[in-house]
């Protein structure tokens, strides 16, 4: 533990341990995963413990054969990269290509820096768009969600587009007619997505629990769902033909999942309020420019890598107070 | 320094781009397959041991202030020989390798071996010290474009060794790729030099 | 309009150091300091313009005019390191204030393969804005904010990563280039934006 | 020889020696690979025409065409009947810039086959332009009912998986040429016989 709090990172959180705040995380994501399994059954359940494993096992390995140093597997932060990254991809991803990811978050994202702590980028982020890029169908083919008391625990995944891919590829006005588009199921998760998105209501009941216990605090998702609601909604003001209402935005794809759970990551944002709002608004601002305009259906993890590598010209730019002045 | 050592130290202890770190932007850039890296590197050894042998027997005839024009003029002449005479003959290559190939000029291995080693040593050493840094930098091209090939398109020298519809890890062949390749490899090559 | 996707396309689209690997060497050289990135950032979007300005208007009306194209390599790159020259002079004489802020990184300038690749890639077959001087111009502009805005964000992290120790293996330029590998993964991002 | 001083006189003329003999010798160079350049550039043109036209009725002649921007090499067998024409078309609209494609369009409007002539997309992604998965979906099409537009347009094209500008590229340089095809057809169908 001694080698982790001398780490320079932020970690000024009072008496919360590391492992203690890793734990509570992933306590706040459980809901998620409940209804993941619930929509996905098997497959969903099988994909996290497998990415939680090699994410695990690839700390482990790394520390004792490469850095032959002290072991920090029990601090759970590998496995909570794990839980998120599984989190951020389809649930019938080929197992294979989810151990690639694993090894890429914390080989390359963590490790290579010397650890937990010392990552300028979100590790699990980091996995996730190295497979997107390297695997763009596979990690755009989604799984229809199809509760298991109708298609049972072992159901085979039928695939179907989630909103956002609909969006891009058929336009606003196909989307409306063709039903996908209910509100109500895109709360609950009853759609097509990245497996720990899926259900907004799940994933915000962790958040408040995050935010109670002053785990993460609310300026950057705040800010991030504030312009992304903003930014849409202009367009939607401005053309409703062409853009679909801001509400939308708020709850489908990635976007709740990345402000609550990956942007606030400590060791990745910045350390003042001010520099968190301005974080949060590059971060809302990207996800939409590349949502409406680029040619990748979701833009929430490039947008929080991209302000990852910000941060430190944030920080420099918003120094934190020091104790005692 | 014996002729044997002035060829061999670009090889693998003054590698250019393992150790040295000369020339990135053609290493990044063109390492998408074996055969393309190597390629790259043929062309820029033939460049290397022409500029060399050229400067060393103009060195005492160029004025010391005007050297650096002067290297680059020659520099960029065999440069042009290289693009002209691949344009004619090895038309793919030259497509592939596109605007890195005129690029060479002001690749600072190239300018580099010019004013440390030609511009100081007679004729045959200076040969000799072109062929092994090109060799030494065709080297390492070639297994950047090697792993990159594999992990990325699934072949090697273009001999695909899966099945032609398998997936493989696509960002290899991309910008991202080609960074995080070399720069591990340059993490091996650090760590086995401490290990010695 | 046309302005605007050129310039999109240029800063994060196609990213000259990022997607198109030019100007790599005085990125991972001069990136270790945010305030050495300002400067050289500077410098390049100064000697950029000038430069493809000075190259675009030499070959359509010296080269392509008497045939000699393949003079292209050669001619560009006496012309950059004239031109080099020339600006520290003047620089050095008008405004010796700049001269001390761009002074040291000018000379770095010449063997920038960035600057020789646009001015080469501008008149080259195949480029869409070729045809016309005022959209080269701004194609170059937009490429050497590209490459300031790559370094600073780079300089950064690489501040960061200093503090931080990366483990003996990676440590220095390995670990530099590991960050410009999955910062070019996020650049990604942008990807169709024009 | 010693080492010259760095008088005015000898810089001038070490450099002007030096770039006098270099362009010399680059002339000389260019003057012997000329041929060979123009060459490639040549057999690259008719191997693409080959390539698109291939069809059961020999091709005997060969007429050339340019048309506002494109390229139309028209094939004509013995008796002078119109085949079809290999048309050279381009976008500028690709992710790495320009794409040049030959479409070779038969005398009944139909698209025979097309080949690609340059590209410089994203390996992998934009790349797989080249394989016939996506670039034989136009083969036997003939625009009049198949759409050339991506999906994502409305259109009929199916896209290469997460390189729609690509896609869109393609299907947009297929239209030029199968439009210019359609408004010259009458112009093409007379070409043979009036020699």
């Amino acid at each position: 533990m001694n080698q982790l709090t001398i780490s320079g990172s932020p970690h000024v959180h009072g008496d919360l341990s590391v492992r203690k705040i890793m734990c509570m995380v992933m306590i706040a994501l459980l809901p998620a995963l409940l209804v993941a399994i619930y929509y996905f059954g098997w497959i969903a359940l099988r994909l996290t413990i497998v990415s939680v494993a090699a994410c695990v096992l690839t700390e482990w390995l790394i520390q004792k054969y490469l850095f032959k140093g002290p072991l920090t597997i029990n601090d759970g932060s590998a496995a909570l990269t794990g839980l998120l990254l599984a989190f951020n991809v389809p649930a019938n991803l080929p197992l294979w290509m989810v151990i690639v990811g694993s090894v890429v978050a914390i080989g390359i994202a963590k490790m290579s820096f010397g650890g937990l702590g010392k990552n300028p980028f979100n590790p699990a982020l980091v996995g996730r768009v190295f497979m997107l890029v390297s695997f763009p169908t596979a990690m755009t083919t989604w799984p229809k969600a199809q509760p298991i008391f109708e298609a049972g625990f072992f159901a085979d995944a039928v695939t179907g587009p989630t909103p956002l891919s609909l969006l891009k590829e058929a336009g606003v006005g196909t989307l409306a007619k063709s039903g996908d588009m209910q509100f109500l199921d895109m709360v609950l998760g009853n759609r097509g997505g990245a497996f720990g998105e899926v259900c907004a209501i799940a994933l915000l009941i962790g958040a408040i629990y995050l935010i109670i216990t002053k785990v993460i605090d609310i300026w950057t998702p705040l800010s991030i769902l504030l312009t992304v609601f903003i930014m849409t909604g202009i367009c939607y003001l401005v053309d409703p033909t062409q853009y679909i209402a801001p509400w939308y935005h708020l709850v489908y794809g990635g976007l709740i999942l990345g402000a609550f759970f990956m942007a606030t990551d400590m060791v990745t944002s910045p350390m003042t309020t001010p520099g968190k709002i301005i974080y949060g608004i590059g971060i809302g601002a990207i996800t939409v420019i590349i949502r409406l305009w680029g040619q990748y259906p979701e833009g929430v993890s490039f947008a929080i890598l991209i302000m990852n590598a910000v941060v430190p010209l944030i920080n420099k730019g918003f120094k934190p107070k020091r104790f005692g002045v | 320094m014996s002729n044997w050592k002035t060829f061999t130290k670009g090889l693998i202890k003054e590698n250019p781009i393992l150790v040295l770190l000369l020339g990135c932007c053609p290493t990044l850039a063109t390492t998408t397959s074996a055969i393309n890296g190597m390629s790259m590197g043929l062309a820029t050894t033939f460049v290397l041991i022409m500029s060399n042998l050229v400067i060393s027997l103009l060195k005492n005839f160029i004025p010391d202030k005007v050297r650096i024009p002067c290297f680059i003029v020659v520099i960029a002449s065999f440069v042009t020989v290289v693009q002209l005479v691949m344009q004619a003959y090895v038309p793919d290559i030259y497509e592939t390798l596109g605007l890195f190939i005129p690029l060479i000029v002001v690749n600072c291995i190239v300018l580099g071996r010019a004013e440390a080693f030609a511009s100081k040593n007679p004729v045959w050493p200076s040969i000799l010290d072109g062929a092994g840094m090109g060799l030494g930098f065709t080297f390492a091209l070639t297994v950047l474009g090697s792993i990159r090939e594999i992990l990325g398109s699934g072949s090697v020298f273009n001999w695909r060794f899966l099945p032609e519809d398998a997936q493989t890890i696509l960002i290899f062949v991309l910008a991202p790729g080609a960074f995080i390749a070399l720069g591990y490899l340059i993490a091996i090559v650090n760590r086995i030099k401490k290990t010695k | 309009m046309k302005i605007i996707i050129i310039l999109i396309s240029t800063i994060f689209v196609n990213n000259v150091i990022l997607a198109q690997f030019l100007g790599i060497c005085p990125f991972l050289g001069t990136s270790k300091k945010t305030s050495t990135a300002v400067g050289m950032g500077a410098a390049v979007i100064f000697v950029l313009v000038l430069a493809t300005l000075v190259t675009y208007l030499l070959n359509k009306y010296v080269l392509v005019a008497h045939g000699l194209e393949f003079l292209q390599t050669i001619a560009f790159i006496l012309v950059i390191a004239a031109l080099v020259q020339m600006v520290e002079i003047i620089l050095k004489k008008i405004s010796p204030s700049l001269y001390t802020a761009l002074g040291v990184f000018l000379p770095l300038i010449t063997t920038n393969c960035c600057v020789l690749g646009v001015s080469l890639k501008v008149v080259g077959e195949g480029f869409i804005y070729g045809n016309n001087v005022g959209e080269a111009v701004i194609y170059a502009a937009g490429i050497a904010i590209g490459f300031a805005l790559a370094l600073i964000i780079f300089s950064g992290i690489r501040e960061h990563i200093d503090l931080m120790e990366a483990p003996e293996g990676t440590k220095g330029t390995p670990i530099a280039l590991i960050t410009a590998g999955i910062l070019a993964m996020a650049f990604m991002g942008f990807g169709g934006l024009v | 020889m010693a080492k010259k001083e760095s008088t005015l006189k000898n810089m001038l003329i070490a450099l002007m020696v030096i770039t006098i003999v270099s362009g010399g010798v680059l002339g000389f160079v260019y003057g012997l690979t000329k041929p060979a350049i123009d060459q490639v550039e040549a057999n690259k043109n008719l191997k693409a025409i080959n390539e698109v036209l291939k069809s059961n009725v020999e091709i005997v002649k060969t007429e050339t065409k340019d048309i506002d921007d494109l390229t139309y090499n028209l094939a004509y067998d013995a008796e002078g009947n119109f085949i079809g024409a290999a048309i050279k078309t381009y976008s500028k609209n690709g992710f790495g810039g320009k794409i040049e494609l030959m479409v070779g369009m038969l005398a009944n409007g139909i698209i025979n086959k097309v080949s690609v002539l340059s590209q410089a997309e994203t390996p992998g992604l934009g790349a797989n332009m080249v394989n016939d998965k996506f670039k034989g979906q136009f083969d036997g099409k003939d625009p009049k009912n198949f759409k050339l537009m991506v999906k994502k347009d409305g259109g009929d094209v199916d896209a290469i998986t997460a390189a729609t500008i690509s896609s869109r590229a393609v299907s947009e340089a297929i239209k030029k040429a199968a439009d210019g095809f359609e408004a010259n057809k009458d112009q093409f169908m007379k070409g043979g016989n009036n020699e």
